[in-house]
């Protein structure tokens, strides 16, 4: 992505081109969630010997690319000027939808999700961008309501619908190439395709200019009402994949997932320097932003003998340091 | 028409004013409405005793909402109050030996500092406030359960168990600590330059700053006054449960705050404070989680009717929180 | 700091009530581990991972996590790797990945989720660790994909919760309860067992109210307190923990009931619950026992040492009423 | 004039009303625009000219009304829908995105493409700095827009606008920060679409302006049609008499500007000292000084650097080397907040961006700057506040519904005098006006005018930057000429005309920008 953060793309202006000390120090500054994975990659890598190992990686990777694949339709969402705080219980209801409609066959199991959480997302784009209601209450009613509706359909979370482990889903969802697992290359797939629709395409220009500026956007001609509703169902859509394919793994509709997600989610995408107010922010970022939570995660893990206490707070302090890390190296750029 | 006005006296009535106000009129038009309703169907809902219990059950959240609705006037959030009120209860047992009075000045303490810290982040170094309060999101709650030990503790102290049950001319005292802070609240709102000043600065950040407001000094202070204002909301919280148990206190407090204040009309994009919409958007959530428990819904069905109704409601009040 | 009672709770004593397997063995399936597959190592300089599911901020974990590592200490295992999954299913998972990625050659889990287990399973399958589940169980085969069970039956709980509400309402009555978190095992189980045991014991109580509590203390004096004024005919409250009986019993409290006057039951058998009982505001607890220590490491040494042990290992719970409380406290957790 | 209308109007609008609340913004409006017609739409601040342009561009749905285009009805749903027909804009308030880059903004909806629809990005980029350039502006397109000054912003939205095929164009106060070499270029595309017969709608307060480029007028007042008919039978003094609703006796007086010129205060120290401001690629060691009662222009094409004189002066510029002193004092560097407390105030070019607080209402824009003088304690004096609040708004005859409308409803004018008003109520020893008559229709510019030429007679120092060349020479004392950060020299007296001040930049030897 060579444009990745349009907003504070930094062009010197001297005449001369930048140096190649410049240079480096302006890719830092603009992937500053990479540069900050990178260093904690190299530390977690000196301290714990376990830490870098193949079988580790390919963990962190296949647990998060779950909440990758959430995270991307989130970066659009944000980048719009949005929100999405249903994203947790949709990709709970798409497990359990896609457990529930195995019966019928592994593309049932993949359709039937789709379908009901893409129709959630409409519903959610509709009443913001039709009837201008405020995103985050909307979201809101949707992540009631679709915890609701899964609640309805396993018997309030009594029934726990299981996927054959032969079925093709099943198979999709657990196996893997070259030692990681098919998820991670489909997330990889998505990225690439979102990145190339928000970087290389009408829709994503409008995409940033409704979040840059919402009445300029509309004053330059952006179908606004198009576009927000799209980013929307992408949302529903993708929490509802990404729930399919993780009941897919775990063999089964678990009925518990997800609360709490949404925020972890909105983590991931801010601390991949996307800005909460909209107009600025990119799909790469996503990523090491996702990343960065899964390593913090599986370091602290490494640390051990850590009580569920004290993980929590060192999970803060983690969190705090890399924002703060984060921000200031965006924060040199933009003073220049 | 107002043709002629070019330039009208400074009355503080005028037609715009009305106007904003009728518009506000969706929540209470809300309220109003579930409150028919309830008349109507529940069985003894017009009791004494029953608006007691909405009154104090809401009350904490309306004191947390205050708080969230002043950071989200300045176009901020914050996610730690549920971990304050953690805090706060956890920090409270830890000094009861010496009296109350320094444990709950312990406890406020508490989110005091949790608002510094916050508030540091948010204007000295600029991380974006939801991140900045994230991290006392998740570290927060840790922290609170490393004092406590992990433990719940009953709390025995009976001039603190009164915080919590007794009451002022027959209404109960966390009620009445709602009331006061409500009065506060405005008044800070439309009478101090701090008040002023929040708003500007949420309306317009650049300008704010080239009008020379002490931008990082005033959204220091509002997360302050949000850490503050969590932590009162957990004494009382404390005083009531009769025990500390920062392990669930003030779960998912921030969720049920900024849907008061959002609901109350005050835009998530800051700009504009409503503390009586806040109460009225707090109250109103109240009113529909007790509905839905009286009338003893399936959690799935709740959850769907609360969705529902929120809906419904900021649909009524729409045109409030638009720019 | 200076706490208002600086004795400590009884929580941090893991010497309290051990536990005892209730079904003896031989009358189950048994495992060896020729049957399972599984290499031998030696227990104390091995590496073995525990994977607790929720943040130790209730008695119940604070118990179970404490338990088994104090056992692991005085067995001098020096390689127990302990993680904790923090309620988030997925995050679990992933840490028992993690534990089986850093080398542990057997599993003590404590799973949040009885589904989804495939993924672990398969891992260790492919390396034949052992795993052991406590306190909840894992839907899979015994002896092939993990190894056995060592816990309580929620659906009894509720059965024996239900036998103690027939008992303090006289048959008959109306009864509320409040439900643990939805989606929950222990929940739905708890739930069962209670309904299942009162249509046929005693069809003249009638259940008329229930609300989901979240296991949390003030959730469940929030819908206590809305129940009361809703339905003042409910006779009996059954908790599905004790943290929400206590809630209750506040709430009770703040609106002037007398203690007795709504019949309160509920399940876990914590100190704090059970002192409720001999002043009248709880009528009876029934324990589940998170002490899983001894058991737990008593069960993998045997397997470890080539003994058949049994698929499955129910522990006696006891159970806490007016007639043994005052006696027993000092043992609850 | 040079199509003749042959077959009946372009765009026909026909009793157009448009109310918001409290407000009748439009009263019954039509409108006739023949093919190839430059129509001016002239009107006092707040008379519903931006209303009725929205009206037309699709951004408001009329009240009531019909409008017909090519003798077919039209009514839109939106900007786009307005846009798809045909009928572009370039609006008061520049309508672009500022996070976006320059090429974004000029090209956002109508990119170039390859095979799959993927934006060719290279293309987009050098087609960018083409069109820009042919309307003289050399800027990196790569930059977001809101790196650059007003008035590039301006020329960009311009040349979005015209750069499709459009039948009807609409420019809302277009040159209100353009300097005359750009106000050229922009003749220049107006004449271009004049024999293209796109029709064209010019809103403007500079008079001179509409008589070069204007055939037909249509003179709002209060949103009502008080006059329509060709321009070229309408003289100056009627025209503003129609607009202000005056007779022509009480408008005759003096010249354009109000200025009367000559103060002498030239003797005194200066109130304000700055030297040496320097900054990477902005300002290059640049030097002024304002004595107590004098005002000093600064002078100078677009970029040259004047904007950024004014705010690195208030410390809302980061700053490499410089110092500023005020009244001997000197201040803390890159602090707004010390810089007015001690006496400085700064009126900003962009008052979208940097100026007003558009959720607020009027009285609270006003007392913003002011409240350590209006409270006490933390606490403010409502009182205090209404008494200046009222003063202003009479004196600078602010247009609205009354103090508490908000700032984003009023007219763009108003606007620009809320912010004065703001300025002044800080009571400050210096003023630093970055084009303060900007968007002022004629009758309140005299006024601006007449008082900054009394504040300064008061002993307050002023700094004037505007790109009405004509107001600069006359209301300045003395002028400082900028080019590309740099002072290239400074003008007073006799020397003090337009001509020398052109020539002056012109012969400033090159230095890339
Ligand atoms: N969104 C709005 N809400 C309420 N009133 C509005 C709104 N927009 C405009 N008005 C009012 O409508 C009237 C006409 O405003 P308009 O912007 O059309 O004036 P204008 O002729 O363009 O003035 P200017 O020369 O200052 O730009 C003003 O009184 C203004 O306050
Ligand atoms: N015509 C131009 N060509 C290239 N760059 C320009 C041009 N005009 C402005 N810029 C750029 O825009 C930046 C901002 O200029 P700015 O507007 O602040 O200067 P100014 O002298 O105040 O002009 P004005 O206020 O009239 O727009 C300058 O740093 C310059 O790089
Ligand atoms: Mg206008
Ligand atoms: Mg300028």
């Amino acid at each position: 992505m060579t444009e990745s953060m349009t907003a504070t793309a930094a062009v010197t202006e001297a005449a001369a081109g930048p140096t190649g000390r410049e240079r480096a120090f302006g890719l830092i500054q603009r992937h500053g969630a990479a540069a900050v994975l990178v260093l904690l990659v190299a530390i977690g890598s000196f301290a714990f010997d376990r830490f870098p190992t193949g079988a580790n990686l390919g963990n962190i990777a296949i647990t998060s690319s779950f909440l990758a694949m959430v995270a991307l339709g989130m970066t659009f969402v944000i980048i719009t000027g949005g929100i999405d705080l249903s994203v947790g219980s949709v990709f709970a209801l798409g497990g359990v939808l896609a457990a529930y409609a195995v019966r019928w066959g592994s593309l049932a199991a993949l359709l039937l999700p789709l379908a009901v959480c893409g129709a959630f997302g409409l519903v959610q784009g509709l009443l913001i961008a039709r009837v201008r209601l405020a995103p985050f209450i909307v979201t809101l009613a949707g992540l009631l309501g679709a915890r609701g509706l899964l609640l309805s359909i396993s018997n309030e979370g009594a029934t726990t619908y299981l996927i054959p482990r032969g079925a093709v889903i099943a198979r999709v969802g657990q196996g893997s190439l070259f030692g990681v697992g098919y998820p991670v290359y489909l997330t990889l797939a998505l990225f690439v395709v979102g990145a190339v629709l928000l970087q290389r395409t009408r829709f994503g220009q409008s995409v940033y200019a409704i979040g840059g500026s919402e009445d300029a956007a509309e004053l330059m001609g952006v179908p606004l009402t198009r576009t927000k509703v799209a980013v929307y169902v992408m949302s529903g859509l993708l929490a509802g994949l990404a729930g399919a394919l993780n009941a897919a793994r775990l063999s089964s509709g678990v009925t518990i997932l997800g609360t709490g997600m949404e925020l972890d989610v909105i983590a991931a995408v801010v601390i991949g320097g996307t800005l909460l107010t909209g107009g600025a922010g990119s799909v790469s970022g996503t990523v090491a932003g996702v990343l960065l939570l899964g390593v913090i995660q599986n370091l602290i893990n490494q640390i051990g003998d850590l009580s569920s206490s004290y993980q929590q707070v060192v999970s803060g302090a983690f969190l705090a340091a890399v924002v703060v890390v984060q921000t200031y190296l965006s924060r040199v750029q933009r003073l220049r | 028409m107002t043709t002629e006005t070019a330039a009208v006296p400074a009355s503080r009535f005028d037609r715009a004013r009305l106007l904003a106000w009728l518009q506000d009129y969706g929540v209470y038009a809300a309220i109003a409405a579930l409150i028919l309703v309830n008349i109507a169907i529940t069985p003894r809902f017009l009791t004494l005793e029953n608006l007691r219990t909405q009154l104090v059950q809401v009350a904490p959240v309306v004191i947390v909402s205050f708080g969230m609705a002043l950071v989200i006037g300045t176009e901020g959030v914050d996610l730690s109050v549920g971990s304050v009120m953690a805090l706060t209860t956890a920090l409270i047992p830890l000094y009861l030996g010496y009296g109350v009075v320094p444990a709950v000045v312990a406890g406020l303490l508490g989110g005091v500092a949790v608002g510094l810290v916050n508030g540091s982040l948010v204007a000295f170094v600029g991380v974006q406030p939801i991140v900045a309060t994230l991290a006392l999101f998740v570290g927060g709650r840790g922290i609170a359960l490393v004092v406590a030990g992990g433990q719940l503790k009953d709390v025995h102290d009976q001039t603190l168990l009164d915080l919590g049950s007794s009451s002022l001319a027959g209404i109960p005292l966390p009620v009445v600590v709602a009331a006061v802070l409500t009065v506060v609240v405005m008044a800070v709102v439309r009478r101090t330059t701090f008040g002023r000043r929040l708003v500007a600065i949420g309306g317009n950040r650049t300008a704010s700053e080239l009008s020379g407001l002490p931008v990082r000094r005033v959204l220091l202070l509002v997360y302050v006054v949000s850490g503050l204002l969590a932590a009162v909301a957990g004494t009382l919280a404390t005083a009531r449960l009769q025990a500390s148990d920062p392990s669930s206190l003030g779960l998912l407090m921030e969720l049920s705050a900024i849907t008061a204040v959002v609901v109350g009309g005050t835009p998530l994009n800051g700009g504009r404070v409503r503390v009586l919409g806040t109460v009225a958007g707090a109250l109103l959530i109240q009113l529909v989680r007790a509905t839905l428990i009286k009338h003893d819904l399936a959690d799935s069905i709740a959850q769907m009717v609360q969705a529902v109704i929120i809906l419904a409601a900021v649909y009524a009040a729409r045109g409030a929180g638009r720019r | 700091a200076k706490s208002e009672d600086d004795k400590q709770a009884g929580a941090q004593d893991t010497a309290g009530q051990q536990q005892v397997a209730q079904t003896p063995a031989g009358n189950v399936p048994t495992c060896t581990i020729d049957k399972f597959g599984a290499h031998k190592f030696d227990l104390k300089s091995g590496v073995v991972g525990f994977s607790q599911s929720e943040k130790e901020a209730n008695p119940f974990r604070i118990a179970e996590t404490a338990s088994i590592k104090s056992e692991a200490k005085k067995l001098g295992i020096a390689n127990l790797k302990t993680t904790n999954g923090q309620s988030q299913f997925n995050k679990q998972i992933s840490d028992v990945q993690q534990l089986i990625a850093q080398g542990a050659q057997a599993l003590v889990i404590a799973p949040l989720n009885s589904d989804g287990w495939e993924p672990v399973l398969q891992q260790a399958a492919a390396k034949h660790i052992p795993i052991i589940t406590v306190d909840r169980q894992i839907n899979a085969t015994a002896c092939k994909d993990y190894v056995t069970f060592i816990g309580s039956d929620f659906y009894t709980q509720g059965k024996r919760a239900a036998d103690q509400m027939i008992k303090a309402l006289g048959g008959k009555g109306k009864v509320a309860i409040l439900l643990g978190a939805s989606g929950n095992n222990v929940t739905t189980d708890r739930t069962n067992g209670f309904k299942d045991e009162l249509k046929q014991k005693a069809p003249g109580i009638q259940i008329t109210f229930q609300q989901t509590g979240d296991f949390a203390r003030e959730k469940g004096q929030q819908v206590t307190e809305q129940l009361i004024q809703s339905n003042p005919d409910v006779g009996g409250l059954y908790a599905e923990n004790d943290e929400m009986a206590l809630g209750a019993v506040t709430a009770l409290k703040g609106a002037g009931k007398k203690a007795g006057q709504i019949k309160i039951v509920s399940v876990d058998g914590t100190r704090n619950a059970v002192s409720q009982i001999p002043g009248g505001w709880i009528s009876a607890v029934i324990e589940s026992n998170p002490r899983f220590g001894p058991l737990a490491f008593q069960t993998l040494t045997n397997f470890l040492n080539g003994e058949a042990i049994p698929q499955k290992v129910i522990i006696s719970d006891r159970e806490y009423d007016a007639s043994n409380a005052k006696q027993s406290v000092s043992s609850a957790y | 004039m040079s199509v003749p209308d042959e077959e009946g109007p372009l765009l026909e609008v026909s009793g157009v009303v448009k109310r918001f609340t409290g407000v009748l913004a439009l009263d019954r409006v039509s409108l006739e625009l023949a093919p190839g017609e430059v129509h001016a739409l002239v009107g006092e601040n707040g008379a519903g000219k931006s209303t009725l342009i929205k009206v037309i561009t699709g951004v408001y749905r009329p009240d009531e009304g019909t409008m017909r285009l090519a003798g077919r009805p039209a009514e839109f749903a939106g900007p786009l829908e307005a846009q798809r027909a045909g009928i572009q804009a370039v609006h008061q308030e520049i309508g672009l995105v500022p996070a976006l880059s320059v090429a974004r903004n000029l090209l956002l909806g109508r990119e170039p493409r390859r095979r799959f629809g993927t934006l060719d990005v290279g293309r987009m980029h050098r087609e960018a700095g083409e069109i820009l350039a042919s309307y003289g502006i050399d800027v990196d397109v790569r930059r977001p827009l809101r790196s650059l000054g007003v008035g590039v912003q301006q020329m960009v939205a311009l040349a979005r606008a015209v750069s499709v095929d459009a039948r009807v164009v609409v420019m809302d106060e277009p040159t209100s920060s353009l300097e005359p070499r750009e106000v050229e270029t922009l003749f220049g595309v107006v004449r271009r679409l004049r024999e293209r017969a796109v029709s064209v709608i010019y809103v403007s307060h500079r008079l001179d302006e509409l008589y070069r480029i204007c055939d037909g007028v249509t003179v709002l007042r209060d949103g009502r049609v008080v006059h329509q008919g060709p321009l070229a039978e309408l003289d100056r003094l009627r025209l503003v008499s129609l607009m202000l609703g005056r007779p022509v006796a009480d408008v005759r007086q003096g010249g354009v500007t109000r200025f009367s010129g000559g103060h002498d205060a030239a003797r005194e120290t200066p109130v304000v000292e700055a030297s040496g401001l320097t900054r990477r690629h902005v300002l290059d060691d640049v030097s002024v000084a304002i004595r107590p009662g004098e005002v000093v222009g600064l002078g100078g094409l677009l970029g040259a650097g004047r904007t950024e004189t004014a705010k690195a002066i208030a410390g809302a510029l980061p700053l490499d080397g410089g110092r500023v002193t005020v009244a001997g004092t000197p201040l803390r560097r890159g602090s707004a907040a010390a810089a007015i407390r001690a006496g400085v105030a700064l009126l900003p070019e962009d008052r979208k961006a940097e100026g007003v607080i558009g959720t607020l209402s009027v009285r609270e824009n006003i007392a913003l700057a002011a409240l350590p003088r209006l409270s006490r304690a933390g606490l403010v004096s409502e009182a205090r506040i209404d008494r200046i609040v009222d003063t202003f708004m009479r004196r600078l005859r602010i247009k609205a519904a009354g103090p508490h409308q908000r700032v984003a409803e009023l007219s763009g004018g108003n606007q620009q005098k809320v912010l004065l008003a703001r300025w002044l109520a800080t009571e400050p020893k210096i003023l630093l006006l970055d084009e303060p008559t900007r968007g002022i229709d004629v009758g309140a510019k005299a006024e601006v005018q007449a008082l900054i030429d009394e504040l300064a007679e008061d002993g307050l120092g002023v700094l004037l930057i505007s790109a009405d060349l004509e107001e600069l020479v006359e209301g300045s004392d003395r002028v400082v000429v900028l080019k590309d950060g740099a002072v290239v020299g400074e003008l007073s007296g006799g020397d003090l005309t337009e001509e020398r001040v052109m020539t002056t930049i012109a012969d400033a030897g090159g230095g890339t920008p």
